[in-house]
C-alpha cells in the first residue's frame, strides 16, 4: 500500500469532486494572471489609451474602452493582481495573529484566555465595517491600509476558531501523551496540537479571500480603496455613474471577473471543509 | 411565524403599489444632493443647508430673482439701507408687520412682528463664542465691538446678548444702525446671505439645543419639525405678508414666461417637498419618472442630457423638459503647493499649465460645458475682462517642454513624482487621472492621492500636499471672493491653500477690497487676476456651467448662483403635469 | 413448526466508498423464532451491526445498497417495503436499541416525551396517555421514580439509566422483535449485568423475539437460546447456545470463547482467535503448552525492590462558583490513597468510572498535580520535582491510554510518533539510529516495519493500541501505567494485547500500574489488584485472594457482574 | 442563572474599557484634526483653535480618554460635532429606518435560508442539494453594488415595481420603499447562512440520536423538523444573535443608494465629516449591544438546549 497521508488524502477527495476541481483550477488561474501581471508580463500596459472613450466591447477589446480609451480588459488583468494579493496579504496577517493568540488562548487558559478573549470580544464587539472604514480613513490611503485594515478585523474569527478546537485538542488523550514522554508546552502545542487545526486556517483563508475581494469594493465605494492602480472595487464604482448612460462593460466584467473567483473560493472553502474537516470524514 | 406572514402580505403589498404622482396638489419636487445637517442659520455653510434654510428663514436683504447681473432688493429691510460718506456707518430700516411662524416658543403659540431686537440678537449668535458659528468669517473683524464681545464672553460662562455693541445697535424698533471698523463694500451681500437670516430669541432659548430642529422664521414656507428623514415637506405660510412676485426682470424673461405670474402675491405654491438623494442614479432615475421638478445635472449625467452641440436631448424634448444652462460663477484648479520649493519655480508652473490638455478635459468631463479659465476671477464678476488672453491656458506641447527646459527641468528630469490630492468620488479622482496623463507627455510623473473630505482638508490645512484639485464658488457676486483665494494671509488654514504669497499683489488687494463697487476697483480687480493669472499660481482649469432639467409643468424657474431665497417665487402648472406625465 | 418471526436469507449489503465497493455482508442467512433470543456475534467490522441496520432498514443509502437477498418479517418480505410501510414497522413491530446510550437520546427533550413519542407515532393515544404510559413502561425497565425522573433530560440520568430508557423507548409499542445492538458495551461491567437481566426480563414477559448483538461471546451466555456467529462478512457458525459453549465447531468461535479471561485459572498467555485459525480462516491444531493453566502464586518473587510508593496522596479539582468563578471547593477525586509497588510487578486498580483510577494513574505520572501526599519513585520523592527532573523522570515512567483512536496524533506518521520520545531526551546519534529503534519495537508490538510510514488513521484499533505501546516503551521506561488500555477493544483483540504487555513486560522487565473497570482482565493480569471506589482503595489484595475471599460488599457486586456464561465453557472441551 | 447574568453584565466593565480604549486610539490620537473640515471653507486658524479649545481637543490625552470612557459608561454621547444635533436623538431616529430595511430583510433571509438548507440537508448529496447551495453561494457572490445598481434600474425604474429612492415612516407606508432593498440584502445573506445552516445541520443529521428518531418509525421530515432542527438551534441562534447589532448599524450601500436616512447614512456621514462623537457613539452602542445580544444567547440556549446551565 502506497504512502498515504492525510493531505494527500483530502487532496484526492477535492481533486474527486468536479466543483472543487474546477474552482481550484479558477483560483490557481487568477493566481497565475496576478502573478504574471504583478511582474509585468501581462497588462503592463494597462494604462495606455488604445481606442477612443467608452468604446462598446468589440472583437479587438473583448470588454470596450473605458473613459480614457483605455482596454477594460487590462484592467481587469491588473486588478486581478490587486484583487488577489488584498486577499494573500490580508491572510498573510491576520492568520499569524488569529492562530497564535487563539492558540495561546485554548491551550493557556487561565489568564492568558482572560486576556485574548477580552481582546476579541473588543474587537468583534465593533461593527466590523466601521473597523475597516475608521482604519483605512485613520491610515490614510492605498493598499497598505486596506490590507491593515481587513488584516486587523479578520484575525477574530480564525482566533476564535482555533481557540476552540485548540481546547477541544488540548483535552486528547495524544497530548497527553506527549507530556508523558516529556514534551514541554512548546511541543504539545506547535508540534502536535497545532497541525491538527490547520484545517481550521486553510477554510477560513478560503473564505477570508473572498471577503477581502468584496470589502475592497466597499472600501473602493467609499472611496478608502486601493490609488493609482485599476481594481475591481474602483471599476464598479466608476460604473455607478456610467451604467445609467448605458456604459455597462466596465461594471459587467468587473463583476464578472470577480463572480468567477469569489464563486470559486466560496465552493473550494465549501470543498475544502468537507474534504479536511474529521468530522465530516465519512459522511 | 408572525413575522414571515407579515412579510410575505408586506411583499404583496408591494408590487403595483409604487406610488403614482399626484395632481391634485399644488406641491413642487426639489432634490438635495446631501444630507441635511439643521436649520440654524448660522451654520448653513454650504449651499445645500443655504437652500433649506431659505425656504424657512429670510435676511434682510435678497437678490432679485430675475435680474442679472445680480442685484440686492430689500426683503426683510424695508429699503435699501442709508450709508454714510466714510462707508463704515449703515442703517437699515425693517419692513414693518413681518411675522414670525406661528410656533410654541411664543406667547400663545402666535408668531409675533419682527423687530430690531431681533436682527441684533440674530447678528450677535454668529459671533457668540459658544456657538462657534461655522459663518463667523463674515463678521470678523467687521463690526466695531463684535469681536471684543466675541473674546471677553468666550472666557464668561454665559453669553450676554443684551450687552450693546457699539457697531450694532438699536435706533427704534424698526431701524438699526450698523459700524463697521473698516470699509467692507461687501457688507450688504453679507446680510443677504443665510448666515445673517433673522431668528426669534425666544425660539432659540425655548427650543434650546434643539433650536435647529424646529425652525422658526419669517419666510414663505414653514417646517413645523426638522427630522432626519429622506423627505422635508415646508408648506405654505398661511400668514406671510404680503411679498409679490417681481415685475420686472432681465431682458428676455418675458419671452421664457418668467414673468407670468409678475405682481401675483407668493408664494404660488401649497408646499414643497425636498428629497435627499445622495447617489447619482436614484437622482436621475426619480427625476426621469416624473419624481421631481428640478435636476441639477452633474458630471457624467451631462451626456445624457445635451448633444454635443449642446442641445436638449430628443428623448427628454419629447417630455417637455427644458435645459437649463447658465456658466457659474466658480473657478477650478489644480494648486501648487507654494511652500514646496520646485514650485517656486514659475517656469515649471507655467509648463504645466501649457500641458494641460483642457479641450480633452472639457470634453471628458464637462461635455464642453466648461469655460476655461484665463485667471481666477469667473466671467459675469468685475474684474473678469474677456479680452484677457492668458498665454499660459494654451495647450501647447512644445512651449511646455521648451518652458521646462529653461525650468531646469529638461524632459521632466529632476523632478520628484508630484503627488495631486483630491477627493475619493470617482469623478474626482478620473480628474487627475486625466491631470496625470497630461502632465506625462511633457515627461512629468504624477500620481493620484485620493482623500476623504477630511483628510483632503486636513492635508490642505497643513499643508501636507504638493498639489491638490478644488473648486471654489462665489459666496458672494464679488470678485474679492476669488481673489482672496491667492492673498497671502488668507493662506492654510485659510482659504488660500495653495500658500501663494505675492507682495505687489497682496498690496494692492488691499487697496481694492475696501473699495466700493466702482470702475476704479474693477480696473484694480482685473490687473489683479490678470497679474496673478501670469504668474500661474495654479493650473488653471474651468469656469463651469450650471446645468439644470426642469419639467415642463415647473414655472418660475431661473437659473441663480445664490438660490436660497429663489424657492418661494416658483410655481406649478398642473394641467401640464397632468398631460405630460403619460409619456414618463 | 411455525415459520420463523425473522428471517434473512442470502442477505448482502455493499458500500460505495472512495476506493470501490466493499461488501460488508456476504450472503447471510439465519433465523429469529418467535419469542427467542437470537445472539449475533463477531468483531468490529464483521458485518453484524450492518446486518441489523438492514433488517430495520436503517442503512445510510445511497452509499449502501442491498443487491442482494430476502428479509422476511411475519412472512412479508421487509426489502420490498416502501419507506412508509417501514415506518409502520420501525419502533413498532421491531424495535432497536444502540449502543450507546449517552448519544443515542436527543439532548433536548425529556426522557419521557421521548419514550412517548415512539407510543403517539403508532397509536392513536392523547399526549397524556401516551405520556402516563411512558411512566409506566420506566417504572417496568427499572427507573427509580418513574414520575419524577419522566421529567429529567437525558443528560441528568447516570449511562445504566439512558440505556433503560433505551429500552423503555424500544418496548413500549411491544414489538415482536427487538434489536440489541451491543447494548453493555459502554456500560461497566456492573450496570452490564443488571441491563442485560432487565432485557431477559422483558423478553419473557412481552414474548418477544431478541436480535442481540456483541462482540463478547461471554455476554451472550445468558440470555440466548441460539447463537450466530459472524466473521468478516460472512456468518461462520449457527449453533444452540448452550452446545457453543461446549461443542464449538469453527476455530474462530472457538477461539472468541477462549480469549476471555476467566476469574481464576488462565493459561499463561491468553489464548487467541490466531491460536485457533491462521490468517485465511483455516483451523489450526493448538499446541498443548498454550493452554497449560498458570498459577501466578507458585511464581516466585521476581524482586522484593520496593520501585512505587504513594502515601496518602490527595488529587483534588476545584469547584467553580460564585459572581466570579472563584474556587468554592474541591472535588476530591483521589483521596488518600496508600500503597507500593514493587519493581516487576502488576498492581491492577479495578472500580467503575468515576471511582478515580483514572486521575489516581495519571497523578501517579504527574500529569495531573497531586494536592497533598507524597509520591516516591525508587526510593525518591517526586511529589513536587518540576521541570527538568521531571522531563528526566519521563524517560522511566510512562502511559498507555485507553482510546486507540484519540492517542495518537492523526497528522503525524508512525515513525514520527515513535522517534519523538527519543527526539525530545537526545536519545540515539542520528535519525536513522532512532529509526531503527522505533523499527525494532515496532516489529516487537507485532507489526510490519513497513508500515512505518503510514497514518494512525490507517491501523485498527487493536493496532493502534500496539504503536501506543511502542510508544510507551520507546524510551526504555520500568514503570508504565496501563490506563484502561484494553477495554475500548474487542474481546478477541483485547486478549492479544494484553499477551502482548505480559510478553513485553518479562522482556523488558517493566512494573505496571493496570488500570480497569473489568474485574476479570485485572484478575488476570496484575500480581494484586487494588478496589477501588470514591477516590479510595477500598481493598487491595493478591490477586487471587479478591477472586476467592473478596472482603467488600463492592468487590462481591464487581465479581458477581461478570457474566457468567463463559463460565460454562469447559476449556478442553474447545480442543 | 441571575449570578451568570450579572457577571456577563459586569463583563461589560472591561469590554467597554476595550473599545473605549480602540476608539481613543484611533480618533483621539491618530487621526487629524477635525476642525478645518467642521468650519468648513472659510476657516481661519484662531477660529479653528478656538474650537480645537470648546471641542476639548487640546486637555491632556489622559482626560481625554476619561471623556470616551464616561460617555460610554453613561451613554451620554452629547452633541455631534458636524450636525449639532443631539446623538441619542439622532441614533434613535435613525435607528428606525435602518431596522424598517435590515429586521425584515434579515428575519426574511434567516426563515428562508433555515428552509432551504433543510431542504438542502432532506436531499443532501443529491442534485438539488448542489443546485441550492451554487445558488446560494453564487448569489453572495455579487458584489453588493452591481446589484443595487442594476436592480435599481430595472425593476425600480424600467418595470416601476418599487420606489427609486426614498422613505417613509410608518407601516406599510415604508414598504414600497425598503421592498427591494431588502430583496437585495436577502440575496446577500442567503449564501453564508444556508452554508451555515446546512453544516450545522448535517452536523446533527449524522447523530446517533436521529438514528435513534428514525429506529421510531419517525418520518424524515419530523426527524429533521422536531429533533435535528432543535438541536441545531445553539449554533444558529449564536449565529442569528451576533449580526443583529450589525442590523442596527444599517445597511450602509442600500441606505444610501436608496436614500433611506438610517444609521448607516448617519455613520457615513460622521467619517466623512470628522464628526467623532458620533462614531464613538455608534460604536459603543453597537458593542453594548453585541455583549447584551451574546448574553441574550446565552440565556436563549437554556431554552434550546436543557444541558446548558449559566453559572
Amino acid at each position: 500500500m502506497k504512502e498515504n497521508s492525510l493531505w494527500k488524502d483530502a487532496f484526492r477527495r477535492l481533486v474527486t469532486d468536479k466543483f472543487a476541481l474546477g474552482s481550484l483550477l479558477i483560483v490557481l488561474t487568477y493566481a497565475i494572471v496576478a502573478l504574471l501581471a504583478a511582474s509585468g508580463l501581462i497588462a503592463a500596459d494597462w494604462a495606455k489609451e488604445v481606442g477612443g472613450s467608452n468604446l462598446p466591447p468589440s472583437t479587438e477589446h473583448w470588454f470596450g474602452t473605458d473613459i480614457f480609451g483605455r482596454d477594460v480588459l487590462a484592467k481587469l488583468i491588473r486588478g486581478t493582481q490587486i484583487a488577489m494579493s488584498v486577499g494573500l496579504v490580508t491572510s498573510l496577517i491576520a492568520i499569524p495573529i488569529g492562530v497564535i493568540l487563539g492558540a495561546l488562548a485554548g491551550y493557556f487558559g487561565g489568564w492568558v484566555d482572560d486576556v485574548i478573549t477580552w481582546l476579541y470580544t473588543t474587537f468583534s464587539s465593533i461593527p466590523n465595517i466601521m473597523l475597516l472604514i475608521s482604519i483605512t480613513m485613520i491610515l490614510g490611503k492605498g493598499i497598505f491600509a486596506v490590507y491593515i485594515a481587513l488584516g486587523a478585523t479578520s484575525w477574530v474569527t480564525l482566533c476564535r476558531l482555533i481557540r476552540g478546537e485548540v481546547m477541544k485538542h488540548k483535552e486528547r488523550e495524544y497530548v497527553q501523551a506527549a507530556e508523558a514522554i516529556g514534551g514541554g508546552h512548546f511541543r504539545k502545542l506547535f508540534i502536535h496540537i497545532l497541525p491538527n487545526v490547520t484545517h481550521i486556517v486553510i477554510i477560513n483563508t478560503s473564505l477570508q479571500f473572498q471577503f477581502a475581494i468584496k470589502s475592497e469594493v466597499i472600501l473602493s465605494y467609499l472611496g478608502l480603496g486601493v490609488q493609482g492602480e485599476p481594481s475591481w472595487g474602483t471599476m464598479i464604482d466608476d460604473a455607478k455613474l456610467e451604467l445609467s448612460r448605458g456604459v455597462w462593460w466596465q461594471l459587467a466584467g468587473a463583476t464578472l471577473a470577480m463572480f468567477v473567483v469569489v464563486l470559486a473560493f466560496n465552493l473550494l472553502g465549501d470543498a475544502l471543509r468537507d474534504s479536511l474537516d474529521p468530522k465530516l470524514k465519512g459522511k | 411565524m408572525k413575522p414571515l406572514v407579515l412579510l410575505v402580505s408586506a411583499l404583496l403589498l408591494v408590487f403595483g403599489c409604487s406610488k403614482e404622482n399626484k395632481f391634485d396638489e399644488r406641491e413642487i419636487n426639489l432634490i438635495s444632493p446631501e444630507k441635511i445637517a439643521g436649520f440654524d442659520p448660522i451654520n448653513a455653510s454650504d449651499r445645500y443647508s443655504g437652500n433649506e434654510t431659505g425656504k424657512v428663514y429670510e435676511g434682510l436683504f435678497e437678490f432679485h430673482p430675475l435680474k442679472r447681473p445680480y442685484e440686492l432688493m430689500p426683503n426683510l429691510a424695508e429699503s435699501m439701507p442709508t450709508v454714510s460718506e466714510d462707508g463704515l456707518t449703515y442703517t437699515v430700516k425693517l419692513r414693518r408687520g413681518v411675522l414670525f411662524h406661528d410656533s410654541p416658543a411664543f406667547k400663545d403659540g402666535i408668531g409675533r412682528e419682527l423687530k430690531a431686537d431681533d436682527v441684533i440678537y440674530s447678528l450677535k449668535r454668529l459671533a457668540d463664542p459658544k456657538l462657534n458659528a461655522k459663518g463667523w468669517w463674515l463678521l470678523d473683524e467687521r463690526l466695531v465691538g463684535l469681536n471684543e464681545w466675541r473674546a471677553k464672553h468666550a472666557l464668561l460662562d454665559v453669553t450676554n446678548y443684551d450687552e450693546v455693541i457699539e457697531g450694532l445697535q438699536k435706533v427704534d424698533d424698526y431701524s438699526i444702525q450698523m459700524k463697521l471698523k473698516k470699509p467692507f463694500p461687501q457688507f450688504l451681500y453679507a446680510l443677504a446671505m443665510p448666515y445673517t437670516f433673522i431668528v426669534a430669541k425666544e425660539a432659540v432659548e425655548h427650543f434650546g439645543k434643539q433650536f435647529l430642529n424646529y425652525p422658526v422664521g419669517t419666510g414663505a414656507f414653514i417646517l413645523p419639525k426638522f427630522e432626519q428623514t429622506s423627505t422635508i415637506t415646508y408648506v405654505r405660510n398661511p400668514k406671510f405678508r404680503e411679498k409679490f412676485y417681481p415685475t420686472e426682470g432681465e431682458e428676455g424673461d418675458d419671452k421664457l414666461g418668467l414673468l407670468a405670474d409678475a405682481g401675483k402675491k407668493i408664494p404660488l405654491v401649497d408646499k414643497i417637498n425636498v428629497h435627499i438623494i445622495v447617489e447619482s442614479q436614484p437622482k436621475w432615475l426619480s427625476f426621469m419618472k416624473a419624481k421631481e421638478d428640478l435636476l441639477e445635472v452633474k458630471d457624467v449625467n451631462i451626456q445624457q442630457t445635451i448633444t454635443p452641440e449642446k442641445e436638449l436631448k430628443t428623448e427628454h424634448k419629447e417630455k417637455g423638459v427644458r435645459l437649463i444652462m447658465k456658466p457659474m460663477l466658480d473657478v477650478t484648479y489644480f494648486a501648487f503647493n507654494h511652500e514646496e520649493p520646485i514650485f517656486k519655480n514659475r517656469k515649471l508652473r507655467q509648463a504645466m499649465n501649457m500641458a494641460f490638455d483642457r479641450a480633452g478635459f472639457n470634453r471628458l468631463f464637462h461635455e464642453n460645458t466648461g469655460f476655461e479659465a484665463h485667471g481666477p476671477v469667473p466671467p459675469g464678476l468685475g474684474g473678469n475682462r474677456k479680452e484677457f488672453k492668458n498665454p499660459f491656458i494654451r495647450y501647447d506641447l512644445d512651449q511646455a517642454k521648451r518652458l521646462l527646459v529653461e525650468a531646469g527641468y529638461p524632459g521632466g528630469k529632476g523632478l520628484p513624482t508630484i503627488v495631486v490630492q483630491t477627493r475619493s468620488d470617482t469623478v474626482a479622482r478620473q480628474q487627475v487621472e486625466f491631470f496625470e496623463k497630461s502632465m506625462e507627455k511633457i515627461g512629468i510623473n504624477i500620481d493620484v492621492g485620493t482623500n476623504t473630505w477630511p483628510e483632503l482638508v486636513n492635508k490642505v490645512t497643513k499643508k501636507q500636499h504638493q498639489m491638490y484639485t478644488m473648486a471654489w464658488g462665489a459666496d458672494y457676486p464679488d470678485a474679492e471672493n476669488f481673489l482672496g483665494l491667492l492673498y497671502c494671509p488668507n493662506q492654510s488654514p485659510g482659504s488660500n491653500g495653495a500658500n501663494y504669497c505675492n507682495p505687489d499683489f497682496d498690496a494692492l488687494y488691499k487697496t481694492a477690497t475696501v473699495l466700493q463697487d466702482s470702475p476704479e476697483r474693477t480696473a484694480m480687480y482685473e490687473k489683479l487676476n490678470e497679474s496673478v493669472a501670469l504668474d500661474a499660481p495654479w493650473v488653471l482649469g474651468f469656469h463651469r456651467t450650471d446645468i439644470y432639467l426642469a419639467q415642463a409643468w415647473l414655472k418660475n424657474f431661473k437659473h441663480m448662483e445664490f438660490n436660497h431665497s429663489q424657492f418661494q417665487y416658483l410655481n406649478v402648472d398642473l394641467e401640464v403635469k397632468k398631460q405630460l406625465s403619460k409619456k414618463f | 413448526m411455525t415459520s420463523p418471526l425473522l428471517s434473512v436469507k442470502n442477505l448482502v449489503v455493499e458500500f460505495q466508498t472512495g476506493e470501490g465497493i466493499t461488501r460488508a455482508v456476504n450472503n447471510i442467512s439465519f433465523d429469529i423464532p418467535a419469542g427467542k433470543t437470537i445472539g449475533i456475534v463477531g468483531e468490529s467490522g464483521s458485518g453484524k451491526s450492518v446486518t441489523s441496520l438492514a433488517v430495520m432498514g436503517l442503512l445510510q443509502r445511497p452509499a449502501a445498497r442491498i443487491p442482494q437477498g430476502e428479509v422476511f418479517f411475519n412472512g412479508q418480505d421487509l426489502l420490498k417495503f416502501d419507506e412508509s410501510q417501514m415506518r409502520e414497522i420501525r419502533g413498532n413491530q421491531i424495535s432497536m436499541i444502540f449502543q450507546e446510550p449517552m448519544t443515542s437520546l436527543n439532548p433536548v427533550f425529556k426522557v419521557a416525551d421521548q419514550i412517548a413519542e415512539t407510543i403517539r407515532i403508532h397509536k392513536s393515544v392523547s399526549k397524556k396517555e401516551a405520556w402516563d404510559r411512558a411512566v409506566d413502561l420506566m417504572n417496568q425497565v427499572g427507573i427509580p421514580n418513574p414520575a419524577q425522573s419522566a421529567h429529567k433530560y437525558p443528560h441528568e440520568m447516570s449511562g445504566g439509566q439512558k440505556q433503560r430508557v433505551m429500552i423503555a423507548m424500544a418496548i413500549a409499542c411491544e414489538p415482536k422483535l427487538l434489536i440489541a445492538d451491543e447494548p453493555t458495551t459502554a456500560l461497566d461491567v456492573t450496570i452490564q449485568k443488571q441491563v442485560l437481566d432487565l432485557l431477559h426480563k422483558l423478553q419473557q414477559q412481552y414474548q418477544m423475539s431478541m436480535m442481540f448483538i456483541t462482540h463478547d461471546l461471554g455476554v451472550i451466555g445468558d440470555i440466548a437460546d441460539d447463537v450466530v456467529v459472524m466473521y468478516r462478512s460472512n456468518v461462520v457458525e449457527k449453533n444452540n447456545a448452550d452446545e457453543i459453549f461446549t461443542t464449538a465447531k469453527h476455530p474462530y468461535t472457538k477461539g472468541l470463547l477462549a480469549c476471555r479471561p476467566k476469574l481464576g485459572a488462565n493459561p499463561r498467555r491468553l489464548l487467541t482467535v490466531s491460536d485457533f485459525m491462521d490468517e485465511n480462516g483455516v483451523e489450526k491444531h493448538i499446541s498443548a503448552e498454550r493452554v497449560v493453566v498458570f498459577d501466578k502464586e507458585q511464581e516466585k518473587e521476581k524482586s522484593s525492590d520496593i520501585l512505587l510508593e504513594v502515601k496518602n496522596l490527595v488529587t483534588h479539582f476545584p469547584i467553580k462558583g460564585g459572581l466570579f468563578g472563584r474556587t468554592v471547593d474541591h472535588f476530591r477525586a483521589v483521596n488518600d490513597v496508600s500503597f507500593t509497588l514493587k519493581k516487576g510487578k502488576t498492581l491492577g486498580l479495578v472500580g467503575e468510572s468515576g471511582c478515580g483510577k483514572t486521575t489516581l494513574g495519571r497523578s501517579i505520572l504527574r500529569l495531573v498535580e497531586p494536592g497533598s501526599g507524597s509520591i516516591s519513585y525508587g526510593g525518591k520523592d517526586i511529589t513536587h520535582i518540576y521541570a527538568e527532573e521531571l522531563r528526566l523522570l519521563r524517560r522511566k515512567m510512562q502511559i498507555i491510554f485507553q482510546d486507540p483512536y484519540s492517542s495518537l496524533n492523526p497528522r503525524m506518521t508512525i515513525s514520527e510518533i515513535l522517534t519523538e520520545p527519543l527526539n525530545i531526551h537526545g536519545v540515539g546519534n542520528s535519525r536513522a539510529e532512532r529509526l531503527s529503534m522505533a523499527k525494532e519495537l515496532f516489529e516487537k508490538v507485532g507489526l510490519k516495519a513497513s508500515q512505518l510510514n503510514r497514518y494512525p488513521h490507517e491501523f485498527s484499533g487493536g493496532q493502534r493500541q500496539r504503536i501506543s505501546i511502542a510508544r510507551a516503551l520507546m524510551l526504555r521506561p520500568e514503570f508504565v501505567v496501563c490506563d484502561e488500555s484494553v477495554s475500548a477493544l474487542d474481546v478477541s483483540i483485547q486478549a492479544q494485547v494484553l499477551n502482548l504487555l505480559l510478553d513485553l513486560q518479562e522482556e523488558f522487565h517493566l512494573t505496571y500500574i493496570f488500570i480497569s473497570h473489568d474485574l476479570s482482565v485485572v484478575n488476570f493480569i496484575a500480581d494484586e489488584v487494588g478496589v477501588m471506589n470514591g477516590g479510595k482503595i477500598i481493598e487491595m489484595d493478591k490477586a487471587n485472594n479478591i477472586y476467592k475471599n473478596p472482603k467488600e460488599a463492592y468487590t462481591r457486586a464487581l465479581l458477581s457482574a461478570i457474566p457468567k456464561g463463559i463460565t460454562k465453557a469447559n476449556l478442553s472441551a474447545l480442543l | 442563572m441571575i449570578k451568570y447574568v450579572i457577571r456577563r453584565l459586569l463583563y461589560l466593565i472591561p469590554v467597554l474599557l476595550g473599545v473605549s480604549f480602540i476608539i481613543f486610539v484611533l480618533f483621539n490620537l491618530v487621526s487629524g484634526d477635525p476642525t478645518a473640515v467642521l468650519l468648513g471653507k472659510n476657516a481661519t486658524a484662531r477660529q479653528m483653535a478656538e474650537l480645537r479649545e470648546q471641542l476639548g481637543l487640546n486637555k491632556p490625552l489622559l482626560e481625554q480618554y476619561f471623556d470616551v470612557v464616561r460617555s460610554a459608561f453613561t451613554f451620554n454621547f452629547g452633541t455631534s460635532w458636524a450636525t449639532k444635533q443631539d446623538i441619542s436623538q439622532m441614533i434613535v431616529q435613525g435607528a428606525y429606518p435602518s431596522l424598517c430595511l435590515t429586521l425584515p430583510a434579515f428575519v426574511f433571509a434567516t426563515i428562508l435560508s433555515l428552509v432551504i438548507s433543510l431542504v438542502a440537508a432532506f436531499y443532501r448529496g443529491k442534485g438539488i442539494d448542489l443546485f441550492v447551495r451554487i445558488m446560494c453561494i453564487a448569489g453572495v457572490s455579487v458584489s453588493a453594488l452591481a446589484y443595487i445598481l442594476f436592480f435599481q434600474y430595472f425593476f425600480a425604474y424600467k418595470l416601476g415595481w418599487f420606489e427609486i429612492s426614498g422613505f417613509e415612516y410608518g407601516f406599510p407606508d415604508f414598504v414600497p420603499y425598503v421592498a427591494l432593498p431588502a430583496i437585495i440584502f436577502v440575496l446577500l445573506s442567503l449564501g453564508p447562512d444556508v452554508r451555515f445552516f446546512r453544516t450545522v445541520i448535517l452536523d446533527e443529521i449524522y447523530q446517533d440520536y436521529v438514528r435513534t428518531a428514525r429506529a421510531k418509525g419517525l418520518t424524515e421530515i419530523v426527524v429533521l423538523l422536531k429533533h435535528v432542527l432543535r438541536n441545531a438551534l445553539i449554533p444558529i441562534i449564536t449565529y442569528v444573535v451576533i449580526q443583529i447589532p450589525s442590523l442596527i448599524l444599517g445597511a450602509l450601500l442600500l441606505e444610501n443608494f436608496f436614500s433611506i436616512p438610517g444609521l448607516g447614512g448617519i455613520t457615513l456621514n460622521a467619517l466623512n465629516s470628522s464628526d467623532f462623537p458620533v462614531i464613538k457613539a455608534m460604536a459603543i452602542l453597537s458593542s453594548v449591544l453585541y455583549i447584551l445580544l451574546s448574553l441574550l444567547t446565552d440565556v436563549l440556549y437554556t431554552f434550546a438546549d436543557p444541558r446548558v446551565k449559566l453559572k
